[in-house]
């Protein structure tokens, strides 16, 4: 028989090292598709690591890729926080960028500090407009959050191939189905020289700090806390429930549509129906990894896309298919899961006592 | 221009449905099962992907039509047994363990395919299945049409429904998948094993889900493509709410996407010039949503959904 | 008696006639050893009650017998049909259930989606076949009801059952597997005075063909009135083994505490003006428990209000009307003759009215919180505790530092879950978060249910002080001894409506209760 | 010669038709000994721009893609690789001195295969199933409903685009769709549209591929689309040193041997044959113009 046992002061050396174990066995496991690919796993993992840190260019990358991860990371976390299962940050996402493009491309020809702040608003309110939507209809008919944020994406992103076909589509475009530029004042500044890393990565870690210090320190951060791990209790002290749930969807949908904001105004310049290769799902995974703490978020994010983009580019050096990517990304992820249960877990075999 | 009369009216239109609803209907079901048990299972989407390409390659190898939806049906199983593992002993969030296995199962077939099928421009083709033309039956006026000319995994669909009635509501075994997603302690406190149910529900279910991806390259098409399972997965997720975790509700549901589905095509090449072509593809996305406002109220959640359960612990 | 001795003689030589047998078993949860080294017998045909504070160990020690938990050590011997004791394979609940040991838990242990007649059968038959022989079942459960006269509806979901339904459906799960020993744990915690002696008739009755009985109450009068023998527990140890013929309160009271517990003595004292009013108050809800009929209700300062009715008759919404979480569909609600115009709870604990909640677990407490962040959960805009939005959390450590002192709420420390408290602490923890704020009002609803009598004692001490500084209490129980033993006045609840008893009669009260002309 | 290192970086994998055109001219090269050849396929277009700079930077000589989705991002890659050739199918013009484009302008042949179809239909009804309506698509069925039109001036269209790339049985379905309303002759553009066809025996068009090998007896023409002349003219530049920035979309056209169509005259009136012939030579000798027109088609009614 095997029980499962609460260890009961993890140390300090446990709490880090397995992580880290269980990303290296990740690592291990990767070998076997390798190896079923004819490529040599060493040389491979060497590879991996030259994709994520080899250069500035590589580390760039890797931030690059994680910035939207730390906004739907957020996102989810901070709903998660509060049971609301918004499982619609890829929506929400391209909500906020259609606000973006709606507004920064050439319909507002305003100086950059009025047009940039004016995108960020106007982004998040998209991304909370998405998000309360659901919440609404969870809280006035019980319907679930989970089911409708789901399904919700595939509507927007139907819709937004309708914008993108109809008012929104670059009339100099030849007729792709993308909207025209963001006005250049009305991108978000790059951090460095010819890297693709932008600002918006400074606006998610700055987010993700002022909501690390609000869930713990502030009275909104106690009755999110509240609310999600026992709405009786908090309805029965007074808190209105009601009116948590609406402020983190608001907050978490806001959230998601400035990944939204940060992918069009710093990365790609217009949008098209391909914004996101599924960033919104992954941030949910990101959420859970990380604890639901939004600090963990960071960690988790850079973890995620430092896996992907090492892969990645290991795929291509050793002339693999490039499906292997997110093949070892979510190998990893299981292992971590799998790692983070142990951290706090033990595993004993008892024997049946005989008697 | 056909009327929306005329084409409620068509036999193909019901044909369609019933054709489209399919795979569903396996995921549904799926779904349910896992559900029941109180266990969210989010791998859907990748275990259609995984069905779909493991029942293609299967045949494609030569193991036969039925041998490939036994080789899915097992792979299917394989990472319902994987999500098992993760979120009943161990107890691990199903949110994340589930969209873990998606990807997880997704990118395993894509880079299987990719690996053994390194050089193709146009995927294999399998002889799939066709459709039954039972003799008599096949000529019947309406039903003729849309029940007996459909294929055998259509009929495997219907029969899994009634199959999956019939346990749930019928045997000792469904009373206790019922019991243990509402309450795992009452199940455990008459002696029978928590986990076990638990874990026989996943594999039962993510096996059926796993159909659902073989129908699509072994009925509905005959080749494996690149995300070919384009969501049907999800879709199952929000139908089996919307049929309050009851089989026949889940037909019912599934028939109606599908019919969505297949009315949406119809009045789209009706009526393509004056509404854009969207509007069509959202429409049974939102009436889901619709659907599920106005059913919401009566769904009675397994109570344990979500809720890991620890042998000894409280 | 040999005090935690490994080699507690029992009181009872072992006969030929005896049952079961626990030896020396022991159990740890990390730190806390929840049992230490206890034996036991049980006789056929013998009740025997199973005593000891909250947390001293009895819960845990049925867990080992029944196999939910794998002891540490020790054993257990069961009858078998031929009366020769077998050991029986530990942690494995089926080998206890085919042994015949029945355990009804604390803590239902029922499935709320499907009826009492699969409730009952789960698990009984094989899973893998085909059929399943309801009608067989379905005779043999009327026959178990007609013997013990254990009655419930056998084709409702047991969602929709009462809770001594539920109890019912409980005790019927563990006799229908054919159990010779029947444990029962608190079977009557949730059980009216009426209901539970109903039910200890109906297993004496039982006894009468063989069953063997461990019941574990802190109920004295229903352990004195029909037990054969006890058995007491302190922490986590045997401490003691008596027949009941030669107990008495005073002498079970010292074993369990290891001291006199004190008596709460209430002294009459003169009302003073009323501090709330309710006055045809009428509360649309789906369903009995939820439903309140054009209720007029006064209490005054310096007084206590017992109300008393069978559970299910209109508590729920009367105490959810008072602590705002209902809104009347009718009828006016004023505290300190004041209107509230718009009932929630935020309203009313600014009204002045403190409350105490039924369900301590589900309501009283956010168990994944902390302790001082839960002293202060229901004052978040009180400059005390924030400024500008942002917690002061040195003064919320410090208040709560301050309260689990005067309070004596035990636990791993102000900084820790909640959670990780015991019932009984965190019924503290409610009653310091309540009476700090001095209120006006304090609606008190099953203020003991589940406690030791330490513990209860306690509460009953805190709500007569706040009496006696001139609140007025609701106090809703179904304890009618705690009712008679506190209230100044009493109103009797039944379907919905509120009725002056006018007495203490006890005899009188319970007539009301059942619903018969008084 | 010394081989040239070429990568080329797919954004949907490489059976999709349009993409699969590339890969084959590329393997052929490969195979030739011409180049050696690497690919990443099914690169989302958030990733694209590294995975351009990763090639660029491991020192691949010529970089072959699709840039629909990027066009400035990929423009300013290329700019920081001056010694790196690129070749992108591309809506939009060249850059001096290294980023070329292409197209696949087989409107041409699309055109003819139209001609065949609008012969064929007896209802008059033509289905066409689309993916989505990007120019590159809308640009040949405008083409191809031209061709149908000349040839039978009652022919109506019905349109519609299934929003995917992939998913052959909801093209299927859409496709029987068409038929119960009336079309006997599908515009293939989608895998699945012929499946349909066959199983209701009609008859249908390809497009870009070959598939009549797949579907004997169904498939009347296609209009065809060879990478090869763009491929191998771009590689013999860069060989020779004289790779620069132009507009390959030229080498698509039937005159370079880029485009061209095939019919099953077993599947088509020799009358139609023959009209479709002539029309073929006069476009090959450059008399005939097929219009371009790039805006997304709809149904008639
Ligand atoms: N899940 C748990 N994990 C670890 N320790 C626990 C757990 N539950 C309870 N405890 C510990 O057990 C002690 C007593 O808790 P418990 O709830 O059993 O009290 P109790 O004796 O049943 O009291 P009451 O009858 O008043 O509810 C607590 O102080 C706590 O430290
Ligand atoms: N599963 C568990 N995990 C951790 N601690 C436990 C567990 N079960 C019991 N305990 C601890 O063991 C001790 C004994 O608990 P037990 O429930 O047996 O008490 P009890 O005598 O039944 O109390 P009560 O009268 O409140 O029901 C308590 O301190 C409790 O916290
Ligand atoms: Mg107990
Ligand atoms: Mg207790």
């Amino acid at each position: 028989m095997i029980r499962i046992e609460p260890r009961e002061n993890p140390s300090r050396a446990f709490a880090v090292g397995i992580p880290i174990l269980s990303a290296v066995i990740s690592l291990a496991l990767a070998a076997i598709p390798l190896l079923a690919a004819g490529a040599n796993p060493i040389t491979a993992y060497g590879e991996m690591i030259r994709g994520v840190f080899g250069s500035v260019f590589a580390l760039s990358e890797m931030l690059t890729r994680a910035t939207p991860l730390i906004f739907t990371g957020l996102a989810a976390a901070l709903a998660f926080r509060a049971k609301l299962w918004n499982i619609g940050a890829e929506g929400q996402l391209y909500l906020g960028a259609m606000a973006v493009v709606a507004i920064g491309s050439g319909y507002l020809d305003a100086p950059g500090f009025v047009l940039l702040p004016l995108i960020i608003l106007l982004g998040a309110g998209a991304g909370a407009a998405g998000m309360m939507a659901p919440t609404y209809l969870k809280v006035r008919f019980g319907a679930d959050e989970v089911v409708t944020t789901l399904l919700l994406n595939f509507i927007i992103l139907i819709f937004l191939q309708m914008m993108l076909e109809g008012p929104l589509q670059d009339p100099m475009g030849l007729g792709w189905p993308q909207s025209a530029p963001v006005l250049d004042q009305g991108m978000l500044p790059p951090l460095m020289e010819r890297m693709r890393v932008h600002s918006g990565l400074i606006i998610a870690l700055v987010l993700a700090g002022i909501a690390q210090f609000m869930l713990a320190r502030s009275v909104w951060g106690f009755k999110l806390r509240a609310v999600g791990e026992n709405a009786a209790a908090a309805r029965h002290a007074g808190i209105n429930v009601n009116r948590s749930l609406f402020g983190v969807a608001a907050i978490s949908g806001a959230l998601a549509g400035l990944a939204g904001v940060s992918e069009v105004a710093g990365l790609k310049g217009y949008l098209t129906s391909d914004l996101s290769p599924g960033f919104g799902y992954t941030g949910i995974v990101v959420a859970m990894l990380a604890g639901l703490s939004p600090v963990g978020v960071v960690v988790a994010a850079l973890f995620i896309a430092s896996v992907f983009v090492g892969a990645d580019s290991m795929s291509r050096a050793m002339g693999v298919s490039s499906f292997l990517a997110d093949l070892v990304v979510s190998m990893s992820l299981l292992c971590v899961l799998v790692g983070g249960f142990l951290a706090k877990y033990r595993i004993l075999r008892t024997k049946e006592v005989a008697s | 221009m056909m009327d929306l009369l005329n084409i409620l009216l068509s036999e193909s239109f019901w044909a369609a449905s019933l054709r489209i609803a399919t795979p569903l209907i396996f995921g549904v079901l799926g779904a349910l099962i896992c559900e029941r048990a109180g266990i969210l299972n989010l791998g859907i989407e990748g275990i259609f992907v995984v069905g779909a390409m493991c029942g293609w390659m299967a045949v494609w190898l030569g193991a036969g039509l039925w041998g490939g939806v036994l080789a899915a049906a097992a792979a299917g199983a394989l990472f319902g047994l994987l999500h098992a593992v993760l979120t009943v002993p161990l107890g691990l969030s199903q949110h994340v363990s589930g969209l873990g296995i998606t990807l997880f199962a997704t990118s395993v077939s894509y880079f299987t395919y990719r690996t053994a099928l390194p050089d193709v421009s146009s995927p294999p083709r399998i002889e799939p299945f066709r459709a039954l033309d039972i003799p008599l039956l096949s000529d019947l006026p309406f039903l003729g049409p849309v029940l007996f000319q459909q294929t055998a995994l259509t009929w495997l669909a219907l029969l899994m429904v009634a199959l999956v009635w019939y346990v749930m509501n019928r045997t000792a075994l469904g009373v206790a998948i019922q019991a243990v997603g509402d309450n795992p302690d009452s199940v455990d406190a008459q002696g029978l094993s928590v986990y076990g149910l638990r874990i026989g529900a996943i594999v039962a279910g993510s096996a059926l889900m796993a159909l659902g991806g073989a129908f699509l390259t072994m009925s509905a098409f005959d080749a494996f493509f690149f995300g070919m399972v384009n969501g049907r997965g999800w879709v199952c997720i929000a139908l089996v709410i919307f049929a309050s975790w009851r089989p026949g509700k889940a037909l019912f549901g599934a028939l109606l996407f599908g019919a969505f589905d297949a009315l949406q095509v119809r009045l789209q090449t009706e009526m393509g010039a004056l509404v854009p072509g969207q509007v069509f593809l959202m429409a049974p996305y939102i009436l889901s949503i619709i659907a599920l406002v106005i059913a919401a109220r009566s769904a009675d959640y397994p109570r344990a959904l979500l809720t890991p359960w620890f042998k000894g612990q409280r | 008696m040999a005090e935690g001795s490994a080699f507690a003689p029992t009181l009872f030589p072992m006969t030929n006639s005896t049952v079961l047998r626990l030896n020396g078993l022991s159990k740890r949860f990390g730190p806390v050893v929840a049992n230490d080294d206890v034996s036991l017998t049980l006789a056929k045909g013998e009740v025997l009650a199973l005593l000891g504070e909250n947390g001293a160990g009895k819960t845990t020690l049925m867990n080992m017998l029944f196999g939910h938990y794998l002891p540490d050590a020790g054993s257990v011997e069961v009858a078998d049909e031929n009366g020769v004791l077998q050991s029986l394979p530990l942690g494995h609940p089926q080998a206890a259930l085919a042994a015949g040991v029945g355990m009804v838990h604390q803590h239902f242990a029922l499935a709320e989606n499907i009826n009492a007649l699969d409730n009952i059968t789960l698990g009984s038959e094989p899973l893998l076949a085909l059929r399943r022989n309801r009608q067989a079942a379905r005779s043999k459960i009327e026959g178990i009801i007609e013997r013990s006269g254990l009655k419930a509806p056998l084709n409702t979901p047991v969602g929709r059952l009462s809770v001594g339904e539920r109890q019912r459906v409980e005790i019927l799960k563990a006799l229908y597997r054919d159990a010779r020993i029947l444990v029962l744990d608190e079977p009557t915690a949730v059980l009216t005075p009426q209901e539970a002696d109903t039910l200890f008739e109906n297993i004496k009755a039982m006894t009468r063909e063989g069953l063997s009985v461990i019941f574990i109450s802190h109920k004295l009068r229903e352990v004195l009135a029909f037990s054969d023998r006890i058995a007491v527990l302190r922490h986590g140890r045997k401490v003691g083994e008596m027949a009941t013929a030669d107990a008495d309160e005073k002498a079970i009271a010292r074993m369990m505490v290891g001291a006199d517990t004190p008596k709460v003595a209430r002294t009459e004292m003169a009302p003073g003006g009323p501090v709330l009013n309710l006055t045809e108050v009428s509360v649309a809800g789906r369903s009995k428990r939820d439903t309140l009929k054009g209720v007029d209700l006064t209490v005054r300062a310096h007084e206590i209000l017992g109300i008393a009715g069978i559970s299910g008759n209109g508590q729920s919404a009367l105490a959810n009307v008072i602590s705002g979480l209902a809104a009347p569909s009718a009828g006016h609600v004023q505290v300190d003759g004041i209107e509230v115009a718009k009932p929630s709870p935020a309203a009313m604990v600014k009204a002045g009215i403190g409350r105490i909640p039924e369900d301590r677990h589900h309501e009283g407490i956010v168990g994944a919180m902390s302790v001082a962040e839960n002293m202060v959960i229901e004052r978040l805009d009180d400059p005390e505790v924030q400024s500008r939005g942002l917690l002061r959390r040195d003064a919320i450590r410090d208040n709560a530092e301050r309260l689990t002192q005067a309070y004596d709420v035990r636990g791993p420390g102000v900084a820790a879950s909640s959670r990780l408290l015991s019932g009984g602490n965190i019924q503290k923890l409610i009653l310091a978060r309540v009476f700090e704020r001095a209120p006006r009002l304090i609606l008190a609803n099953q203020p003991t249910r589940g406690l030791d009598m330490g513990a209860a004692a306690e509460v009953g001490r805190r709500l007569l002080e706040a009496r006696e500084r001139g609140a007025g209490v609701v106090l809703i129980s179904e304890d009618l001894d705690e009712i008679l033993g506190l209230a100044d006045r009493i109103m009797v609840i039944r379907d919905g409506n509120l009725v002056e008893a006018g007495s203490h009669d006890r005899e009188k009260i319970g007539l009301m209760m059942a619903g018969e002309p008084a | 010669a010394e081989k040239i290192k070429v990568a080329a970086i797919y954004t949907l994998p490489v059976e999709q038709q349009w993409i699969s055109r590339i890969h084959k001219a590329l393997n052929a090269a490969a195979e030739r000994g011409d180049i050696d050849y690497v690919f990443s396929e099914n690169v989302a277009n958030t990733d694209y721009e590294r995975v351009m700079r990763e090639y660029a930077e491991q020192g691949q000589k010529l970089i072959v893609g699709e840039v629909f989705g990027l066009e400035r991002a990929a423009r300013k890659v290329a700019k920081d690789y001056p010694e790196t050739a690129f070749l992108m199918g591309s809506s939009f013009g060249p850059v001096a001195p290294n980023f070329s484009v292409f197209d696949n302008w087989i409107h041409e042949p699309s055109y003819l295969s139209g001609m065949v179809a609008g012969a064929a239909t007896e209802s008059n009804v033509i289905g066409m199933v689309g993916g989505y309506a990007i120019p590159e698509v809308n640009r040949l069925m405008h083409a191809f409903m031209d061709g149908a039109r000349e040839v039978n001036p009652d022919v109506k269209f019905i349109v519609n685009f299934i929003d995917s790339w992939y998913d052959p049985p909801k093209a299927k379905e859409s496709a029987f769709a068409m038929m119960d309303a009336g079309a006997d002759v599908m515009y293939a553009e989608r895998f699945g549209v012929s499946d349909a066809a066959v199983e209701r025996g009609v008859k249908a068009v390809g497009n870009v591929i070959d598939t009549s090998g797949d579907y004997p007896g169904t498939i009347m023409a296609s209009a065809l689309w060879h990478m090869e002349a763009t491929i191998d003219k771009a590689v013999a530049n860069v060989a020779g040193g004289s790779f620069d920035a132009a507009d390959y979309g030229q080498y698509s056209f039937m005159a370079y041997g880029g485009g061209s169509l095939v019919m099953d005259e077993s599947l088509v009136s020799a009358e139609t044959a023959a009209a479709v012939k002539a029309r073929e030579a006069e476009i090959l000798d450059g008399l005939f113009r097929v219009n371009v027109n790039d805006a997304r088609p709809v149904s008639d009614n």
